[in-house]
Formats: structure tokens, C-alpha cells, sequence
């Protein structure tokens, strides 16, 4: 009768004096790259203020759900993917959307639901999509996109290909079954997956101490030996991109799973029309706001260190914003979908006339 | 008599049967403290308190998993799913263990659970929180399905469903819950299996289940409107068990009959009401039963197309002129 | 030509596309180093190795979810579910990731992936192991549903199946695993969405799928040869891509209609199909279109009965009779 | 940048000099009662043989799941159950449902198909159940009974009952969604249920280092703060007895639930029809046969301190084995159902007419 001992892998993360802008990764880091994540975080920003616009006069429908107060996460994430990293995450995806680089005009587009946005009007907010940029969704359902981010990295070992998969998912998912089983499968297999928990303290309406058990999120990856990491700084773009560096480079050199905890903060409620009265008060978000917004603490050491200006803060800022204001305008020019495009999409061999194999009937009305 | 609305109707049947019965207890993801991601069961959680009104983790297959269990040990779970869509991570659960355990235990046990939730388009949600299955549900020995149209009958029915010995889906419809008729303040039933006319006629029996009711009750006035057809419109309200008699009654006296849900086509509960009918009242017919389904495609989010992909009063309306022809 | 049996040809066909495309691959719990539960795959492993034929844990939402993922990113994933039964804990990866994928990128992916494994009953296991899950298949648009009656279809659909740039559900059948008959050899392929007419008849259309067809040949047989009764029997081999023409064109020729099939009666494929016959070949029918099903309970495990409660040649054969009435 | 440290709570368990025979639980038993631990395990195993030989004369249908090998489970853990306590398991389920006292005859019959059978032949098997004895099935479904279990449970506390849960699984289950939702949910909410992993090292023809990544199966209740033990001494009963009763102890005294996981090893295959040659030798089930068979250790430790004698075990054997016998032949003349037993025992309200209150057609054929 013994218990057997633990063989899990941490990665060791030092605690103490740990300075993320003095980690290698960031140290190489010129000026201009540091200005450029500063741009995408504002970008993000400013193009959901204007989502948030547009749907309170009534041009989206549907469930918006704002990613603000969590930028630092997908910019710092997105900035250290190469060329065959994929990213997957769920329906509160804008901010990863631009960060892989996705136009405005599209999300917007696709926000409004109009043809020319990226998934031509027939995903909405929740469902953006760009394979050309290895962004694979925006996932409506809580956590059913993590068996498909473990399957970009079954692909991309079976391919032979140096990449891994980065997929996101918020601190309420982490209690769906179809997670636990890609923890198995990824740890199993040594795929090369980074789950990315996005943990804002809360799901919906949930804080995470009335939805999870146990002592942490990441610390479940301990029962299947996977690495595991806590970012208590998650608003701190560079800790973020220093620990998902690690985490990428443990997935490409030795195809070595890991989940990544990411302590953040959503500004906004869980969609825009949650009341956000019940669970939270105005107090916790002034605190996090006002110490912690991630916009501000990099602005505030990219001041220090005289990488930006209070000129060229606002010039990211006017052109973010009119960025985001064309974004409206090209949505609002667009057209819809036709009533013939609903049954497009469907089927790739109906699309694909010229080469469908298969005959007899696909549609029923 | 109180004019409420469908909302207020389910929870006034909920809080009814948790007063009338210690062992019936409201679970599901923000019910409790965030008062319902749709509000019906706003208020309960003061009311009944925490033992009653549970807030459960985001794990619909392990919190319906587990209603199935408490029901075996005689509570009476009212589960709710925030969309009825996520069924589908819950799927064998319901499936198997809540619509089986029945059978293979010889009836040494049963499941008094009621799953509940909207199951409904036509809020730009997209295709994964839109999906409407009754037809999947129906389809399982063992299972009962109900779809309520408007207020009256979703309390009436809702409490039926909690008393039932069975497990029950309930499907309810976003779109719906902020609509009101009169409901009594009593405690009153609406038994599970009986269709409601509607609206009698006499040249077409319009049939059909849930919102699309509604919309076939507007095009009903179209009709008598424009053309003075006298259309009589059948709402199923529970698909499983089946008021085969109600069906076949109305199409003996229409000998036209057209089937409106918002499913998809393909056999969708219309496809099953349609071939019932034509098997056993064949004589009957003038022409043969037409449908009115969505639109078959996955639901679309473009709030313009979502319109165009549902049933409408419009649509309704051209299919029951078609059916005539 | 040679004879080869069900699971032999199903294995000549996954081992050839493994040869011919690098994508493919074959993954699900014991089809490797086990040589399969059913012996389907066996010998793949010793020939193809481990990094095209791969064991999976029990996880079924888990790896058919990955195999989704895997299929986004081009590879061509052939999923064995032991029994079909299983995918009640995948639905949601089925139904939600690989049936709207597509739709909800807009076109910007397609998901190539192949889901199979035996769905029928009457080998005693019981109510969870003995689901036939076609109508509910393909009651999802983006979904393709294939239900091989023998072995050339079996092999010659796979073919296809496999290379289909769309979500293909291939139901199988364990009875007919060891069930013989002639199969070329070369790589021919049989196209989704062509009916078979496997006996030609004037008298009444016996349509169906699955093993239900091997029944109505030999109930076609006994009709013949007690009554002079030239049944056609029409095997549908693809639900959706479904082959509407054939079907009508059979009806319209006999004027009688039996839809046979092993699954559940309510909202069946037989519905549907009698549905679409009632509405496009009205004119045409001399009779309701008559349908037999398994017996509308959980699957029973007495052996004896199950037989019973599934559609046999016998139940056939009266089916076919009273349709004639 | 750190990591919280693990709050798990672990059930110390003494490793070195343990003896199962000198714990509390197991030390007050007297002599009758440990030849009834003795007598359970051999007509487990008795009737289990008999099962073997109808299956292999055609008289039982489907499969045939033995427990051989593991009948110290079984009866370890019921013999510590009180009134309230509850089980729930597997397909693997003759032992439990023997040990639980439920007779051979039903069971028998209910392997054949015959309406005498606990299931009215209905379930087979692999679906035993006998509410009236607290023995809720009988699961086909890998992993899918634990959310039942966690649901009686559940249950047990609302109701303000003394009691606790076993929910049984194999090794090869604890990779299923549903056990980990129900992992967190047990933990989150303090319910009075013992997972209890029957770890025989195999699922099918997968080893457990096959299909589960981690250091052990149980360690994964640590990320959900659970309380977890190994038991290496699957096969000595009063081991079992010993660890299982300390966790029922906790689920009753303070509302925790605990995993469990017990050693064991099966000797047949997976099913009888199973070939089992393709993933372990022949010399592996021998080795632990001749090491660790639960009943010749019991029996041998039995003889030693003079509570069997060989007369005695002679008797228990015979009797078991006529047991087993009269089962067959009982089975052998049960009538099979009938075919309108076919729609009954779906709807509770077609099976009580007289308090049907829905109205409508519930069949369809
Ligand atoms: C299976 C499923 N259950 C429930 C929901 C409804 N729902 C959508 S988001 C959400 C909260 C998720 O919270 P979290 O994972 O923390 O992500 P966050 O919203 O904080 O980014 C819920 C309950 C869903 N979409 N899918
Ligand atoms: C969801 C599901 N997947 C697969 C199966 C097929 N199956 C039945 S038992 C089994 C192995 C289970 O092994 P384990 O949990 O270790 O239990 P043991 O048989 O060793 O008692 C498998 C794969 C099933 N019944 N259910
Ligand atoms: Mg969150
Ligand atoms: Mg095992």
C-alpha cells in the first residue's frame, strides 16, 4: 500500500526579482517591436469600443463578448508564433483575431453580418476564422475547441512539421469533460498543444472558487505529468510572452505538452448584455483597472524607457480609433449574404461542382 | 384572469412544485446567484435558498449525469440547459443512462428528471447554440418531449413535467419568453400528449410545435384575410407522447394539411407527422402533407438571413396557399 | 471475381487508401496492436506501422475532437468508434465541430474525416451498445450518413468515403462483418448517394438499408415463391447524399411502398423517406407507403426477443403482404 | 509569477509493516464473519465459472465480463457497507451484485434472457440491478455510471442521509470526460462518494501506461483537492477492507468524497470472447495467480490462524459450486419474456395505468 510518487514536470519559474522585460526573449525586443505590441493591444481595444457601438445601436446581433482587460494575453501570445504555430480559442476572440493579424473591415463585417466579413456573415462574433494565418476559431461551445487544438498538433507532429498549437480556453472551461481528455491525449502522445488558460475569475456569472476545485487551474496538468505554469502578471504582455516562449519551445524542440494559467481580468461583463451586477462588484474592477490594465502598465514602461512618447501614444491611439471607425463604415457599406448563400458553405462538394463525386440529394426543403 | 409572460409562467410552475414538493430541486449554470442567464428563474434563489436553486460548474454531462442519479434515489431534478444545444455534451447521458436505465433495470427503476431550456433560432447566435432537437429527443423509447407555444401551456405543462414519473425534455424558445396570454394563478395542469387547436377551421389544418405556432396563427388571419380560407391550426404542444387523434381529426375534416416547425427538414418531427397521416388517414387527402422547415443549412448568424432561414408568417403563409393548390 | 467478406473488404479498402495518400490514417481504441474488437483492421499495424494505425484511450469526444482538428489541417482521419453506439459521448465533436466547421468559417475549411464502426443491434449487448443513429446523422446538414448492406458496397463506398472532402458517419453492421460475396480486387469506387436496385420487381418496392436489405431479398424470395409477388428491392447505401430519383422512380413503377429498417420508428429515415414518396409521387401510390422497424423500445438483451424486436425475413414478408391489402 | 501550492488533502496511509489484518476495521471481525468474506469470493468465483460454461454452450448471449481475479474487491468493499451506503458500477458487475447479496438464480436468469432474471431479461449481464439492496447497475457505458453515482450521492446529502456512494470504474475508464466532471463537481460540493478505480492494468488490450499519461490514475484527484490512495493489495480483502472503510468514514463523517485505486488484475480476457493473446503472456497471469489469487491468500491466511479448515473450505467450495448449478438449471427453466414484455418497462406511466396522466400515443410501431 504506497503511493506512487509524483513524476510530473514542472517548469521552475522563478519568483522572486523576476523581471519579464530582462527575459531573453524580451530582451532582444528593438523599439519597434515593442511599440508594435503596445499598437495591437490599443488596436484590440479600440476596435471592441466600437463593436460595443455598434451593438448598442443594433447593428450586431447576437452575444458580443468583449475581450478588454485581457489584451496582453493574445497579443503576448500571438507575438512569439512562428511560422507553423497554430492558435484555436473560444467565442471571445477578437483580441486574437487581430493579434494574428486579421483585418478589421472582416471581424467587423462578420460582426454585422455581411458578406464580405471573414466567415461571410455565417459565424457572427463568436465564430472568426483565418487558416491562412493559423487561426482556427473562435468555438461557441465551452471547451469543444480544445480536442480540435489538440488535433492541429497531432497534425502538425504527423506532418513533421516544427509547430505547435496554442489553445485557449477560458477558467470555467477547464470543467468540461472533452478537456480533460485532450490533457490525456496531448500528455500521452507528446503533442506539441500549449493550453492556454485565459483565467479572468470568472465564468458567466461563476467566480472560479464556486466552479473548480482544487488548488489551481493549471495544477490539474499534474495528474496527467504535463508542465504547468501560473502568470499571476497576466497583464503584463511581456511575462506572457516569456512564459508562452518557454512553453512554445518546450512544445517544438521536445513535442512536450503544457498548460499555461493566465491570471487576467475582463472589464466588461461576460457578454455585453450581462447585467454584471450579481457576482462582482464596481470596486474589484476599479482596483484591477487602475493598477493593473495592461494597455497602461506597458504604456506607463515604454514611457520610462522612452520607447513611446505622449505624441505617438496618441497617434496609436487616433489611428486605432479610425481604424476601427472604417472597420464600421466598410461593415455598414457591405451587403448581406443572399438567400441563395445560406445553402452555400454547407458541403465542400456543393461548393466545388466541378469536382463532387457523390450525386443524389444533400438538401431536404 | 393575470396576463404573464412565458417566462413568469415557468417560473411560476418551477416555484409551485418546489413548494409543493421537497424533492424538487432547480440545477444548472447561472440559475442561483446570477438569477438565470434568461432570467426565468430570477428571484428563486432568495426565495427557495441554495439547497433548492443550485448554480452548477460549466460539466453538463456530469451535472445532468448526476440529476439522473439523484432522480433514481427519488429526488425530482428540474436541470436546466442555458441552451438546449449543449445537449450534445450531455448526449449520453440523456440518451442512454436518463432514457434507458428503465428498461434495462426491468423498471425496477425510474428517472422522474425534466431537462430544460430554449431550443430555438432566430437570435443570431449561430449554428452551435440554435439547434432544435425535438426530433433527435422524440426519437428515444423512453424519453418524453414537450413544446410549449406561449405561456398557458408552458406553466401547465411544466408542472406536468415535474410530476412525471419519466424524463422529460422541455423545450422552451428565447424568443417566446417575454410573451404574455392569460395563465391562471391556480395550480392547474396541462396534461403531457395533448395537441390544442388553436384556431379551428376547416379548408387546411395547419400543424405544428412550438414559436411556429405562433407565426401560423398570423398567417391563418392572412389567409382568412385575403383569400377567406379558413384555416385550422393545431399546436402538438408535446410531441412524445402524440395526440395522433387530434392529427388525424383535423386533417379528416381539412383533407389538407401543411406541418410547420423551425427544425431542419430532414426527419424532422414534421416528416414523422406527415408519413403518420398519410399512413392512417390516406383516404383523406386531397394532396399530400407539405412542411415548412427551416431553411436546411446550419443556422446562420447574419441576423437578415436568420429571418429568412426560419419559418415566418410570410413563408407560412405562401406554403399553405401552395398546399392548397 | 474473388469472395471476400464484409470486414475483409472494408479492410481492403482502408489499407488502399492508406497506400495511395499519405493523409489517411486509422485511429480508435484497440485497432492496432488488438488487431481491432471486431478484427477490422486486423494485420494494419504489422503492415502500416504505428503512425498510421494508432490506439486511442477511451476518449471518444477527445480523439474524434482531435481527428476533427487533425482533418482542418489535411489529414484524412478515419475514426473507429468500437461500437457506433459510442458516439453518444463525441456528439458534440460530431455534430457541432465537424458537421459546422465549415459553415461557420464561411468555406474556409472542410473537414475530411470518416467516422465508423458497427451500428445494430441483435447480438444481445443491449440497449447502449445497439443504437442505430442514421436518421439522427443525418438529420444534420454538413453531415454525410452511409449505411453499406454488403460487402462490394462496403468496400466501394469506403473508398469513397475517404476521399469525400466532407464529415462522412459510415455505419456498419457486426452481423454482417463475416458475411461473403464477390468484390473486385482493383480500386473501384461506390459513389455516396447512389441507390442499388438489388432485385427489380413490378409489384411493390421493398426500400431500405443496412442489413434490413439482406432481409427483404429473402422475403422478396418468399413472396415470389408463395404468391407470384415480384417485389423490386431498392437498398439506399447512402442516407444523405440521399438518391431521391431512384426511390421515386421504383414507386412510381410498383405503386407500393415498404420501408424497412433496424432503427427506431419514430422520426426514422423509412419516415422521411415515406414522407418525401407521400409528397412527390402522391399521384402515384395506390397505398400508404407501409414501414417496419424494430419494435419502439431500448433494445432488449434476451436473445430470443431482440431477434424479435428487430425487423426479420419473416416480419418482412407479412410487412410486405399487408402493404399489398 | 507563482505557483500555488498544492492544497490536496492525501489519506496518509502507512507503508512499510502494514498489516491489513491488524487494522480497526478488520481486527474486531469475528471468525464467522471473515469465512463470509471467505464464502463471497468463492461463490463469485464459482458462479462466475458456471457463467463461463453456459456462454460457451450458447445459452448466454452478448458478452461475458468475468471478475475472476478481482473478487477481493467486490467483497471488501460492500462487506464495510451500512444501510445508507450505495454502489454503483460497471459492465464488470457479477461481484458486485453477489456481494451485495443479490441471489445467483436472478442473476443466472438474467444472463440468459429469462424474465426470471434481477432484469427481467431485459438488461443482461452487464445491466444487474437491485435498488432494493442499494445496487444501482450494471453500466455499459464506460465512465458513464460515475455521474450516476456522484448523482446518489448527491442525493444521500440532500436528503440529510448518513450514507455514501461507491462508484465503481475500471482503469481504463478515468479517461473519460464524465469522471472528471464528476471529479470536480464530488470535490466542489463536498459529496459523500468514493471513486473506486479497479485498476486490473488493462482496458481491453490496452495497458494502463497505453492510455494514461500521469503518474498514477488516482493522483489526478489532487487537482481537484480530492483525498486519493493507491492500494497495491488489491487482492487481499481485508485490505481493501481497511482503506475503504477509511473513506467511507470521511464521506460520512465530514461529506468528502476520495478516489480510490485498488490493484487487481483479471485472468480472463477482456470479455470471454476476447483472444487475449495480443497484449500479455501467459506467464504474467500465472505469476500473479500463484502470488496473489484473492481467495488462496485469504484462504491460506485463514487456515493459518485456524478460522478455515480444509473440511470447511471443501464445504464452501461444494456448496458454492451446487449453488451455481441450481442457478443454471433455474435459469435454464425460466421462461424468456414475452413479446409484449418487449414495450414494457420504457414508461413508467404505461407500466401504472391506473396513474397515467399524460394522454397520446408513447409508441409508434
Ligand atoms: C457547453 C457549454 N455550456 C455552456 C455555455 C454557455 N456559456 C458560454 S460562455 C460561458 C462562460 C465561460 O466562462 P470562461 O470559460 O471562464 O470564459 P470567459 O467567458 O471568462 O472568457 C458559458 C457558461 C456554452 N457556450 N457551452
Ligand atoms: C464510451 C465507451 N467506449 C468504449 C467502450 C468499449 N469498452 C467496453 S469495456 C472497455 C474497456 C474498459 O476497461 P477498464 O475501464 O479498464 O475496465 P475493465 O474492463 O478492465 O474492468 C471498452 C473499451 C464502451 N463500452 N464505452
Ligand atoms: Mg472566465
Ligand atoms: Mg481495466
Amino acid at each position: 500500500m504506497t503511493k506512487k510518487p509524483s513524476s510530473s514536470k514542472k517548469t521552475e519559474v522563478t519568483d522572486l526579482g523576476y523581471d519579464a522585460r530582462q527575459a531573453p526573449i524580451n530582451i532582444k525586443l528593438g523599439q519597434d517591436e515593442k511599440i508594435a505590441l503596445y499598437r495591437d493591444m490599443v488596436r484590440i481595444r479600440r476596435f471592441e469600443e466600437r463593436c460595443l457601438r455598434s451593438y448598442q445601436q443594433g447593428k450586431i446581433g447576437g452575444f458580443l463578448h468583449l475581450y478588454i482587460g485581457q489584451e496582453s494575453i493574445a497579443v503576448g501570445c500571438t507575438s512569439v508564433m512562428g511560422k507553423d504555430d497554430h492558435i484555436i480559442t473560444a467565442y471571445r476572440d477578437h483580441g486574437h483575431a487581430l493579434a494574428v493579424g486579421m483585418g478589421m473591415n472582416e471581424m467587423m463585417a462578420e460582426n454585422y453580418g455581411k458578406v464580405t466579413g471573414c466567415s461571410k456573415g455565417k459565424g457572427g462574433s463568436m465564430h472568426y476564422f483565418d487558416p491562412s494565418r493559423n487561426f482556427w476559431g473562435g468555438h461557441g461551445i465551452v471547451g469543444g475547441q480544445i480536442p480540435l487544438g489538440t488535433g492541429l498538433a497531432y497534425a502538425l507532429k504527423y506532418k513533421g512539421l516544427k509547430g505547435a498549437c496554442m489553445a485557449f480556453m477560458g477558467d470555467g472551461s477547464v470543467n468540461q469533460g472533452a478537456v480533460h481528455e485532450s490533457y490525456n491525449l496531448a500528455a500521452l502522445w507528446s503533442l506539441p498543444v500549449v493550453f492556454i488558460i485565459e483565467n479572468n475569475g470568472y465564468s458567466m456569472g461563476t467566480s472560479q472558487e464556486r466552479s473548480s476545485a482544487g488548488p489551481s487551474l493549471a495544477e490539474r496538468a499534474e495528474g496527467y505529468g504535463m508542465n504547468w505554469t501560473i502568470i499571476e502578471d497576466g497583464h503584463d504582455v511581456l511575462a506572457v510572452r516569456d512564459q508562452v516562449g518557454q512553453a512554445l519551445k518546450l512544445a517544438h524542440d521536445k513535442s512536450l505538452p503544457s498548460v499555461l494559467e493566465i491570471r487576467t481580468y475582463r472589464y466588461r461583463g461576460h457578454s455585453v448584455a450581462d447585467p454584471d451586477t450579481t457576482y462582482r462588484d464596481k470596486a474589484e474592477i476599479e482596483a484591477y483597472k487602475s493598477t493593473k490594465d495592461p494597455l497602461s502598465v506597458f504604456q506607463l514602461s515604454l514611457l520610462a524607457e522612452q520607447t513611446l512618447t505622449t505624441e505617438l501614444i496618441q497617434k496609436i491611439d487616433e489611428s486605432a480609433c479610425a481604424e476601427a471607425e472604417t472597420s464600421a463604415q466598410f461593415a455598414e457599406a457591405s451587403p448581406y449574404p443572399s438567400l441563395e448563400d445560406i445553402k452555400k458553405d454547407v458541403y465542400w462538394e456543393i461548393d466545388n461542382p466541378a469536382d463532387r463525386k457523390s450525386v443524389g440529394a444533400l438538401f431536404f426543403d | 384572469m393575470p396576463v404573464i409572460t412565458y417566462r413568469e409562467a415557468l417560473r411560476a410552475a418551477m416555484s409551485e412544485e418546489i413548494e409543493r414538493d421537497p424533492n424538487v430541486v432547480l440545477m444548472g449554470e447561472e440559475v442561483a446567484q446570477f438569477n438565470g442567464a434568461y432570467k426565468i428563474s430570477e428571484g428563486m434563489l432568495a426565495k427557495y435558498g441554495p439547497k433548492r436553486i443550485v448554480d452548477t460548474p460549466i460539466s453538463e454531462a456530469g451535472f445532468i449525469g448526476m440529476g439522473v442519479g439523484a432522480a433514481m434515489l427519488g429526488l425530482r431534478p428540474v436541470m436546466e440547459l442555458m441552451f438546449f444545444s449543449f445537449y450534445s455534451v450531455a448526449f449520453d447521458q440523456i440518451f442512454n443512462n436518463a432514457a434507458n436505465i428503465r428498461y434495462m433495470s426491468g423498471g425496477l427503476i425510474n428517472c422522474p428528471i425534466v431537462i430544460r431550456g430554449p431550443a430555438n433560432g432566430g437570435t443570431n447566435v449561430g449554428a452551435t447554440h440554435s439547434h432544435t432537437p425535438e426530433s433527435i429527443a422524440a426519437y428515444h423509447p423512453g424519453i418524453k418531449v414537450v413544446v410549449p407555444s406561449n405561456a398557458y401551456d408552458a406553466k401547465g405543462l411544466m408542472k406536468s413535467a415535474i410530476r412525471d414519473n419519466d424524463p422529460v425534455m422541455f423545450l422552451e424558445n428565447t424568443i417566446l419568453y417575454g410573451e404574455a396570454c392569460e395563465v391562471p394563478d391556480g395550480g392547474y395542469l396541462v396534461p403531457l400528449g395533448k395537441a390544442s387547436i388553436m384556431r379551428a377551421g376547416t379548408d387546411i389544418s395547419i400543424i405544428g410545435h412550438g414559436r411556429s405556432i405562433q407565426l401560423a396563427l398570423k398567417s391563418a388571419d392572412l389567409l382568412k384575410a385575403k383569400h377567406n380560407i379558413n384555416a385550422e391550426v393545431v399546436d402538438l404542444r408535446s410531441i412524445r407522447p402524440l395526440d395522433v387523434e387530434t392529427i388525424l381529426n383535423s386533417v379528416k375534416k381539412t383533407s389538407r394539411c401543411l406541418y410547420v416547425e423551425e427544425s431542419k427538414p430532414f426527419c424532422s418531427v414534421g416528416a414523422m407527422v406527415a408519413c403518420l397521416i398519410s399512413d392512417q388517414a390516406f383516404d383523406y387527402l386531397d394532396a399530400p402533407v407539405k412542411r415548412l422547415t427551416s431553411i436546411d443549412a446550419p443556422a446562420i448568424y447574419s441576423p437578415p438571413l436568420e429571418k429568412l432561414q426560419l419559418p415566418s408568417v410570410e413563408r407560412i403563409y405562401q406554403a399553405a396557399l401552395d398546399t392548397l393548390k
